[in-house]
């Protein structure tokens, strides 16, 4: 029987979809679709996990073994799943307040480990699900359903954050550009440790629908533009962009040993140390 | 005559050495056949404070640390002073204490007991004839290895094994300090038989702790995935584990967090690997939102709970008995069960079952372990290890393409077969929200209840497979005791005398604390007319769980607690036994 | 006749306006003297998906959300499917429908009950004599106004304050559609009397839900820090503080996730400001930890929960009382406190019980809530709400320059007064350790024992000071009901019919749910020959949970339950009454 | 009757101190004595919180209202307390395990708060309290005792990590160099907002004792240097020094809005909008 070809259409489900008309999640939703086509990844090989949000409801419309969790958890639950099932490829999607207010502790130290897996932020600059509340990168004065006048913290630079932590595949992209973003998500998954994707999102009930066109005017496609991603002053740089919003593959490291290596190796290590046949040996250590 | 039971106690400031010279002695002893149970104990100083070892050596398995101390030995008094209420000198005891120490030793020993007092030169021995101040310990243990009649071959064997490879002169210094001890002891030691350990001749022992033996079980029952976070006295299980698992092709992550250490078991469990993490109260709290999803979603997993004293920081040194309220208190009906060892070996029973009963059953499964329990050495038969091994594999799916994959098909167990990720066909959403058969979120409250049902079926199951308790003492008396986890000890060994005394008395010590073992507990039951339960907890919540869930209770059922930290004793137990028991033996 | 109890539910998509057609209702009914009870429900979509919304209207405060429809009004049939199982029509109701909509009534009506049937051109009429297809739902105002015999003046007031100011065109636009229902209604609508609300004449109520009543009375209590972390159903309590607290010179703060909310609080309280935080399930969860700090340090703390369905993210909207077991179960013997309130009023006075307990009794205290009562609307009396505000301050210490300072003092209630930052002399060290009189870390089992002791006689203290219970039928009666919460409203409606059929029964609703309020209950149980418990909880937590801590209670102590979601009816609590019920009145 | 003058003797407390002799934590407590002593903080004023460690046992050798806490939560509790009592100084320390493993979320958003709170982690690359296993800033290959041969995680880089996320206050310290960390101190507890103080504490026990020579050695004093703490890339090239160790003032921007100061700004505000003279009053606002 010949392999079949798969198409984005076969990573379709047929879960009733809860996102808004024109929220940007679709932009995304699509990306995935076509990126794993692309790659060829079969179905029951793909794990789809993320937290709690609009965004988060993601995996139960991608066709593949779906974990929608719980708030701010998708990704020790993801390095769970790659670090004992390294075979499998790991999408991991979720909000801005999922990864980056609840789920920040779990991100600071997924990028220190380095597994092997690619984290989709749909960064929407609102709580979502919960109905308009500011999250942590809401621009400092936008009214939100709980700071009418003028929302009052400011905002994190997740991008700064993550190169600052040696994130070892950092990009942004656009929901509304579905192409950039679908090359990005492919570069993203061949990549071997923690990819970050932040991408722009709308919230159009939340935000109002101005966004689509913000992007659009203020977006910088630093692909195009000829950035070289493995040169980290210009990384840095990017990141602290304050006029433009850039789009695209902002930083690599290929050589970064990623955790899933990292465990192969302590596996090897530990198996010349310990030289059991089985674990009923390991009885022996334990006589006095 | 020589006796078969001997509980010794040291005493001194960290740098004296006496947790080592402890282990020592309960290795050889092991080696000898000779079970020892063998507990540590530290003043709040992280290095350099007070420490203290206990052991008790046994022919027969030690069940409690021993009501009483036979030998003490203390380098220093003031050293020995956080320790006096630990350490109940039994009338008669000998008592080792360094000659150069300035204090007086009446300021420090009861008065109302009569003692053997010998004062002991182990500073000047080690000083002047072995030329190595540090070696005092060992001089010590020459001097408790003549008078006790320790096999000394094997002492010196146990010093050989941990220093001769590494350090040949310090081996040869220790053994020369040995030595001195033992020729001071022959000279000045008291010669009396009723101080001699008589020899075993029994089999070489094993030992180790109860956090170990769990680590163990876990391995055996194919656990595979460990995350934890460091914290007393739960820490032995990550670093044992962390040394063992990857040669089985395991992981083991030290996670930044407990939420992190029990959600990425959630992920590897739900990716078909059996996980397992383990903490103490504190951290626990921090995974219960996890332990819901694992209950909504149907996801097995095994979280180890090595109590200590609380709340909140409390004591992390001493073990309690009252985070069982937290082990039933997640939010919303989360279908689990609570699994609790008794001693060290059951430790390793336990991790197997819980681990079987979370992949049969698909549901998280706390263990509820304490710090005596995990902390404590004890010497045990290897034989009664490897019998025992037991594996259980969760049900997989048969899979077709014709027909959709329903993770959640309803059945009368309650279980549906799991699709882990890699099987063809079987893709599916899981998530917290409540669902349909497919896994899809409704919020329907049909379903809601469905669902529920479907989840609290699953309890039945557990209460007849796992249904596994000790029962101790006359199956028909009338008075009956009822506690768990570390207190089976000093209530085994209680039960004994009262039945040297002529008390008929009975005790009941499940393994499964949730869902109620009812079967064993109403058939225990039968016949008592009165009951007491004892734990430590200040606010009886074992007493008040089995009040409120458990059925078949007599008229009396009576709590008796106490806050943790302080075990109760045998003879503490006994006294209830004699206060409460209504039956006698007939002679 | 005009009657003076209707319930009216409307139901469309989203974009349809019901929700703001049902709001409008509300608050005329209630400036009219007109109690309502209002209740939304949506589908799954975030926007545009189905919704609907409820209006209890009644002369007397609703007890409840009532059990039949009396008045229905569709836009569109499709979208009224999902809520089939959420309204139950009353014979012969009346049902509006959009007369474009295709489907058949028949379709999505139950067969086996008489209804009255009409079409309305809702859509027609905004499209084609308004001009503006958005204001169909102002047509249906208009319309259910001329047959209902709503206060038409009232309802335009409202139209006009919400957008009068700021849109004075969309207003004029809105009055016009309102009129042409109306007009539309004179001509071809129903004229019976029998669905004519007759105006109350009283005074003007107020609108509040209660997670809203709940927030304001913890501004009267003396909150003045609040943090927390977005969830539903408790957002609102976040909401309406972060908006009125500021000016009290309070803080509010959106925290990164539950952990740092709670702790926030800790913090606060500890520096003496009084503090709480509110989640639902999943986050309160998370907040285990902290709680029991707050309970070993003795802080004042409090913490509510407003439940919803569990395990897991469960059903957020929708509402469970199964989060009574994860209240109780922290780490350790916590001593804290457990209130629930029944209704929205009793929110406000709850927050202000809460407040109190947790400084007096310096202790973390748990409120539980729930969506229905969290997120519903209720027409209440304002004088209601002034008379009870309540204030409690802790007890500060008398701190002299002779005496070190003893935070932990021991006292016979338990109580030692706390000295705040800023106190001279008061300086001392908090922790999670167990401690000394003065604060100092100790690992003594003798001072845990004394604390222990110390905190629990706390728990006497609440048990006497708080105990207040709502009891309702008949105190001679042998019968009796339990429940809680938002259980309470259908409880009372039921007993009042069940009065009316000649019935004897009471009820018995406990304000403060740990320590269990023995007096009041023991009170209630006099004469009781047969008690059963009423829950939303699959496990039977209340249940279970009396039968283990409560004392007094009858051989016959039964329960009923079930899964959350759906609420019990008076129909159904009713019929267990008829069952039940062991005595009749005499006529 | 005269003012008393503080010294740093009046700082300290009885309660039995559980440190091992050589714990590069006395310098610090030395170091916070005089500090408060030389800004003649009155001990009430004064609030001291930590989590938990050995490090975090400070609080009770400090004559002030001090505040051992839970694993983790310093931040947040010390958020509470000087949100909620401007009027407090407040100080906080800990580990780098308390810090920056099971606090890394807390400290982001710290970062992004800017409460006024001078916080001093102790960071001896180790988990002292629960003897001896790696942490967020143990060197990769180091033997840690659940990872004899060696621990295999990549350290973090707080510096870094602080800088990116814009943190207004930021400096390294030597707990054997007490007079530079003191003066840091008494800079940081003047500086309105949010410092960081990242101490190299050594651990003599679970780390050797030759750490005081390493840090001797390495040590860089950028304060003696001339280092410009207003310039952002030096601060940050320093941040990314490998050869030595940089001790002092890395960062500092006085401008940036504190949480106390935008907590004054909303009530403002709010008492602008709310015209209640009291808490009855607002009951009208319900009024159908
Ligand atoms: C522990 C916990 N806290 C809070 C919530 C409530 N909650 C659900 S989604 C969400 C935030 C959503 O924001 P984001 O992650 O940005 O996702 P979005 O909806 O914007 O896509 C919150 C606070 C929860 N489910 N669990
Ligand atoms: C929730 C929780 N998890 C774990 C622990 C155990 N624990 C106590 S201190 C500590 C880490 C100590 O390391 P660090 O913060 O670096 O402080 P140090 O002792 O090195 O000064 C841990 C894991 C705890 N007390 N609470
Ligand atoms: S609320 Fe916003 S983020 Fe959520 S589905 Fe709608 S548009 Fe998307
Ligand atoms: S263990 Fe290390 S950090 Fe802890 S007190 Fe001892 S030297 Fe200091
Ligand atoms: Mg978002
Ligand atoms: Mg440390």
């Amino acid at each position: 029987m010949a392999e079949k070809v798969l198409t984005a259409k076969d990573y379709r489900t047929d879960v009733q979809n809860i996102w808004c008309p024109g929220c940007g999640d679709f932009g995304v939703l699509n990306a995935i679709h076509q990126a794993v086509a692309e790659l060829q990844i079969p179905p029951q090989d793909l794990a789809v996990i993320s937290g709690i949000g609009c965004s988060s409801r993601l995996p139960g419309y991608v066709n593949a073994y779906g974990f929608n969790t719980i708030h701010g958890r998708a990704l020790p639950i993801a390095t769970g799943v790659s670090a004992s099932r390294p075979d499998l490829r790991v999408l991991v999607a979720g909000g801005d307040g999922d990864a980056y207010a609840i789920g920040a502790g779990h991100f600071v130290h997924a990028l220190r480990r380095n597994p092997n897996l690619t984290y989709i932020v749909m960064d929407n600059s609102v709580y979502g699900l919960t109905k308009g509340q500011g999250s942590p990168t809401t621009p400092v004065g936008d009214p939100t359903k709980s700071q009418p006048f003028g929302h009052s913290e400011r905002p994190l630079n997740p991008l700064a954050w993550a190169l600052a932590l040696e994130v070892t595949f950092l990009a942004q992209a656009f929901s509304g550009q579905v192409k950039q973003l679908k090359d990005l998500i492919v570069k993203g998954m061949r990549h071997e440790g923690f990819a970050l994707i932040n991408v722009k999102s709308p919230c159009v009930t939340f935000r109002g629908n101005q966004e689509y066109n913000y992007y659009r005017e203020h977006g910088w496609n630093i692909d195009k533009d000829g950035h070289d991603y493995h040169d980290r002053e210009a990384a840095f740089r990017i990141t602290q962009e304050k006029e433009r919003v850039p789009f695209g593959l902002i930083w690599q490291d290929e050589n970064a040993v990623s955790l899933g290596k990292q465990l192969e190796l302590e596996r090897e290590k530990y198996s010349k140390v310990r030289q059991y046949d089985n674990a009923d040996e390991v009885l022996r250590t334990f006589f006095a | 005559m020589k006796i078969n039971d001997l509980t010794l106690t040291l005493a001194g400031s960290g740098g004296d050495g006496v947790i080592t010279t402890g282990d020592f002695i309960t290795r050889a002893a092991s080696s000898d056949g000779i079970y020892c149970l063998t507990q540590m104990s530290y003043g709040p100083q992280i290095r350099g404070g007070e420490s203290s070892i206990r052991v008790r050596m046994s022919h027969k398995q030690a069940q409690s640390r021993g009501d009483f101390v036979d030998s003490l030995l203390v380098f220093s008094w003031k050293d020995y002073k956080r320790f006096t209420d630990e350490v109940e000198l039994r009338p008669g005891a000998l008592v080792l204490y360094e000659e150069a120490d300035k204090e007086s030793p009446a300021d420090f020993l009861p008065a109302d007991i009569e003692l053997r007092l010998q004062a002991v030169p182990f500073k000047k021995i080690a000083q002047e004839d072995v030329g190595v101040p540090l070696t005092k310990n060992m001089v010590a243990l020459g001097v408790l290895a003549e008078i006790h009649g320790f096999n000394q071959e094997r002492l010196k064997q146990a010093i050989m094994d941990k220093y001769g490879k590494k350090r040949p002169e310090a081996a040869a210094k220790n053994i020369e300090a040995f030595d001195a001890g033992k020729a001071w002891a022959q000279e000045h030691g008291p010669k009396e038989e009723r101080l001699q350990l008589e020899p075993n001749g029994g089999e070489r022992l094993l030992v180790m702790n109860g956090d170990e033996a769990l680590a163990y079980g876990a391995l055996q029952a194919g656990v595979r995935y460990y995350a934890g976070y460091p914290i007393t006295p739960a820490t032995p299980i990550l670093h044992w584990l962390q040394q063992e698992l990857p040669r089985f092709g395991g992981t083991v992550i030290q996670a930044e967090d407990e939420i992190s250490a029990i959600t990425q078991c959630v992920g590897a469990s739900w990716a078909g690997v059996k996980a397992m993490t383990a903490s103490s109260g504190p951290g626990i709290a921090l995974m219960m939102e996890a332990m819901g999803l694992a209950g909504m979603a149907e996801i097995p997993l095994t979280i180890v709970n090595v109590q200590r004293v609380g709340p909140s920081t409390g004591i992390p040194s001493k073990p309690e008995q009252a985070d069982l309220l937290q082990a039933l208190g997640m939010h919303g009906d989360v279908p689990h069960a609570i699994f609790a060892p008794a001693d060290v070996e059951d430790c390793f029973q336990v991790a197997m079952e819980a681990v079987a009963c979370s992949e049969r059953y698909q549901m998280p499964v706390i263990i509820l372990s304490d710090q005596f329990i995990g902390e404590r050495f004890e010497s045990l038969r290897g034989d009664r290890f490897l019998e025992r091994v037991k594996q259980v594999e969760r049900d997989l799916p048969e899979l077709s393409p014709e027909r959709k994959y329903q993770r959640y098909a309803f059945s009368e167990s309650g279980v549906s077969p799991m699709a882990v990720p890699g099987l063809e066909g079987g893709q599916y959403i899981t998530s917290g929200l409540e669902h349909d058969e497919s896994g899809a979120p409704t919020s329907s409250s049909e379903y809601h209840q469905l669902m529920s049902d479907k989840r609290a079926a699953k309890l039945k199951g557990v209460a007849e497979d796992f249904d596994f308790a000790r029962v101790y003492g006359n199956k028909d008396a009338e008075f009956g005791i009822i506690c768990w986890g570390s207190l089976k000890g000093a209530v085994r060994e209680a039960i004994m005398r009262a039945q040297d005394e002529g008390l008929k008395v009975a005790a009941y010590v499940p393994q499964l604390l949730y869902p109620v073992p009812q079967r064993s507990l109403s058939e225990f039951l039968k016949g008592k007319r009165k009951v007491m339960v004892l734990e430590l907890s200040h606010g009886a919540q074992f007493y008040h769980y089995l009040k409120g869930y458990a059925t078949d209770l007599p008229e009396e059922f009576l709590s008796h607690c106490r806050a943790g930290g302080h075990l109760f004793s045998i003879e503490e137990v006994l006294k209830l036994i004699r206060t409460h028991s209504v039956s006698e033996l007939v002679a």
